[in-house]
């Protein structure tokens, strides 16, 4: 039987290698370390000073964003 | 003379505002923001691109939040959820950014400003400290109500987003300019340098743009032509026009000593 | 990028031509004019007043000949034969001065060209060497035969002298613009910034007014209105302005990437 | 019975003291010398060179024009 | 050809409604209504003079409700709840007439509609089975807005109320127009034929007007004139217009066989 | 009330003058003119066909003249003589007739009329006793001259011939038909009814048009429509319109009685 | 101490002669009888049919109103 | 040697069969008889009623004209 989690990110599943991860982990797992970014999880903001501290659980609803050219 | 905009109580040199969107590259972006004297640009708020290559450049290496102040909009937002959620994203992206720029859409035809959802919007963003500068239709009365709620500018479609159309109701504009206190900038519209200047010599504190710019055929030029524009039509509304008058021209010669 | 403006063989840098009347006093006008950027400023013909104090300054004290390109003109003339003299003697005043205004007016209530006059007198000069730069209705046949007479520059009015009114036919304009090979500039009409700006988006090769700045407010500011207004049309020519769409409004920022 | 002559000059009757007078010396009795001005005697322009030269006759029409602020 | 104005599914033939407002007197109302050829004349609800003359004739006594559909107004209602009570103390006064005409105003300096207590009111109203037509703002989504909701009719407005300024935004009026299901009548702002010539070319259903007629010089001269410019713009609509075109005039005469 | 056109001392119920050019074919160029209700029709003079089938109908089996005024042209002439010459064998053609229309073009691009050139042959038509309406640009000047010369009508281009552009430039118009004394009928660029009833309401005496007819979808069903915004402009113009105000818009309905 | 009630009718007092009054009394009392016109009484419409059954209390606020010309 | 004449027509050269032809003869040649037309010989109106007196010449310039739809 398989270990890891599944969660939603920016709309697509993802499927994650451990149960114990948190937001940090995850960022670092997606190479968006030290891009300026934001996270929204489960509707509510994730502070960056909190990425360390947010543990994901299954089935969380994750969007990660950051800032384009637009008008 | 010094006359600065002033929003939120923070004052700026330029009255044009720039958008960041439809640029062939960052490097163009950046040609035509620096030809455009601005000094608030629109950045819009997307999801990162799950996988890409973390070394791309990005559009803030081009422009430094240091360098700009950040103008992040909602664009594409049809409900006030929407809006709330991806302004609560650049707050938190932006280090606590509060100036923030709203617009919730009726209709992806005509982009036209949903009022209704916009109002509801903008009352949670002001409840939450956010400073609102907010895209609306020309309607006076809206406008007043964005007002009361306490965005810290209104700004007036002058046509449809995109459609270079120029400024299609200056009377409705007038109402809103006369009776606010807050600024009033027009927003979307704006397809040449003359429309930009004839919205400042109604009174507006200042102009917002991206496709005028952007889908010139020169695109920094058109940004020198529109800091011009903007600056010609302030200075135009300062110094207090000559009146019209159809009859009864009068020469601009002597009429007596003419030789007979 | 050089841009020259090129009339009877000389190039100017400015596009903006100011006249010289109505001014409060010889320091605005000199203000007014410094401001403006023009190179170019028009003068009036007059008899000199029998008696005057002979140390009174006059205009000429305050704009050096040395310092700008004259353009005397013939306003307040009805007659080919009053417009012809009154060249012959600019031109003895300013030592062989040759590049003139030309304006025969038809009625004194609209201060309208006389075209017909007009092509007369031009026909005269044109033979005795003058560079004619006639001002004229917004007429395109007349403004070919004005051309083809041998005219170094047509001036169609935007609107009536000193009325403020702007450019009532744009459309007609153009019609001369993309007809003639000689440059085409706008006098007379123009009231605001926004209208020169117009005007040089149309294609005009400059701008010719007086009322509009110095019946302004603040003169000098609204000289230095002009002089930015006309280079922002001017770059928003050549820069190539977006097209024009009702519909299908496009939006400025991606409309892939929205939170959901 | 009286000398002197009389011409027309910008529309205006004038005295002249002598019957022997050139451009030039009603440019000085007008106290015009010195200013930047054009002549033109009866419907003819008198070149500055040739003020000295030309003589004024009775009722002769001149026009005597300076450059004034104008549009 | 049949082509009869359908609202609330009841079918009139003229396309001009009136109101019965700022009339010299009676007499002059009734005469201005024949000339028109109106089959809906609006009319306000007000409280009756306490102890006025019993007998003293009143507006239904020269409009017999029999003879003409009429539309009871909420004019100078500034809230959901004035125009609702209003409503229905008009029903009641016209025996369960369900036909009215829903306007909520924003501020009495414009009179420009306050749409959010409009659509507050609409929906109550439509609930208890009124058909509202509605008077509205030009925006395009608050009209899609009051069509979902159920009104039997959107009236944008030209221009101000009782202005005369005609169609100030003609662009918006046409995305109404082309993506409404139910009619769309101008209401406001028209001030002469042409403007109401203007309003049917564009495709509305139908105008509706007070001061233009009311306050003219000869208002039954203009309620004819209004009568013909309906007739006029609704025909030039179906007609279908000639394709503008600036250039390449062509003749109307042949242009062979010219004598040579 | 009896509101005749009076144009060389002859009297018309209608207002409206149209070609008969562009048609499908005769029938629908007689019903277009009997829908239009015009007295006044106006034909080009063009050279026979050589050997054409001797029995093939011609327009004037179709429009009898006994039934119509005829109104010969000069359309395709682009100089005096040329003019002229047509204008003599319509005389002859139409038994002595007298009443024409003068027009001389100066470009087959843009159909503009050669101001210059229609002042030579009117001076000449008129001496010959021909009755001369003439077709002009919308110059004051130029219109007064004519007027002098002695033409009975002077009829300046809304817009280019056949480009149903609609008035260009009312102030022009206006301020002919301010000074003249012979009527002044629009001719040529108007294309919906709209633009006929905004002719009306300048002031103009009558309008005269073709192609805005021909080139309808539904020709006969805009010549109704032309008619009646003739008549409804006409009549507003006689029925004074009232002030236009942008601001303090006044309502229609009492402010007073409103519950509470 | 004085019989008869008070109301508001269109915003104005009213001193009824009598407690016992109808709607429809009122509308005879103030000479509106055959008038067309509708009332609201504390919010509610009170239907013409009802008129003579609704009975007046104090302290009831009253509409009546009829239809003017208005645009 | 050929009898007959060539004369301009609207621009086209015709050979007349005789040398003795009128107006009204030519007109009737080209079975022009009945029809509302104008013509005008060398630059000048020939009027109807002199038709049948006008005698054509060698190199005549005629121009026969007719009303047509035109605006």
């Amino acid at each position: 039987m398989k270990s890891g989690m599944q969660i939603l990110v920016n709309g697509k599943a993802m499927q994650l290698p451990s149960e114990a991860m948190t937001v940090m982990a995850l960022v670092e797992h997606m190479q968006l370390t030290g891009k300026r970014i934001a996270v929204e999880r489960n509707g509510d903001i994730v502070p960056r000073s909190q990425f360390h501290a947010v543990q994901l659980q299954g089935n969380d609803k994750l969007e990660i964003v950051g800032a384009v050219g637009g008008g | 003379m010094s006359d600065a905009l002033v929003i939120a109580g923070k004052s700026y040199e330029s009255r044009l505002l720039v958008g960041t969107g439809k640029y062939k590259d960052f490097a163009e972006t950046r040609a035509a923001i620096d030809a455009s004297g601005t000094e608030i640009v629109t950045v819009a708020i997307r999801r990162t691109n799950i996988g890409q290559n973390a070394n791309e450049p990005s559009l803030l290496d081009y422009l430094p939040p240091a360098e700009f102040t950040y103008l992040p909009n909602t664009a594409g937002c049809y409900s006030a959820d929407d809006a709330i959620r991806t302004l609560r994203l650049a707050r938190e992206l932006l280090d606590d950014h509060r100036l923030v720029k709203l617009e919730v859409l009726g209709d992806p035809n005509t982009l036209y400003p949903n009022v209704t959802e916009t109002i509801a919007a903008a009352k949670v963003l002001v409840k939450e400290g956010f400073e609102v500068m907010v895209y609306t239709s020309d309607d006076p009365i809206i406008a007043r109500q964005l007002e009361e709620i306490g965005c810290v500018a209104v700004m007036p479609l002058a046509s449809l987003i995109g459609s270079g159309m120029g400024i299609l109701n200056p009377w409705n504009l007038q109402i809103i300019i006369e009776s606010a206190k807050i600024p009033v900038l027009v927003d979307a519209g704006v397809g040449c340098a003359s429309d930009a200047a004839i919205a400042m010599e109604l009174g507006c504190a200042g102009v917002l743009m991206n496709t005028a710019i952007a889908a010139a055929r020169d695109p920094v030029l058109m940004a020198g032509a529109m800091k011009k524009a903007v600056e010609a039509g302030r200075e135009s509304f300062l110094a207090g026009r000559m009146a019209k008058k159809l009859y009864s021209a009068s020469p601009s010669s002597p009429t007596t000593g003419m030789i007979g």
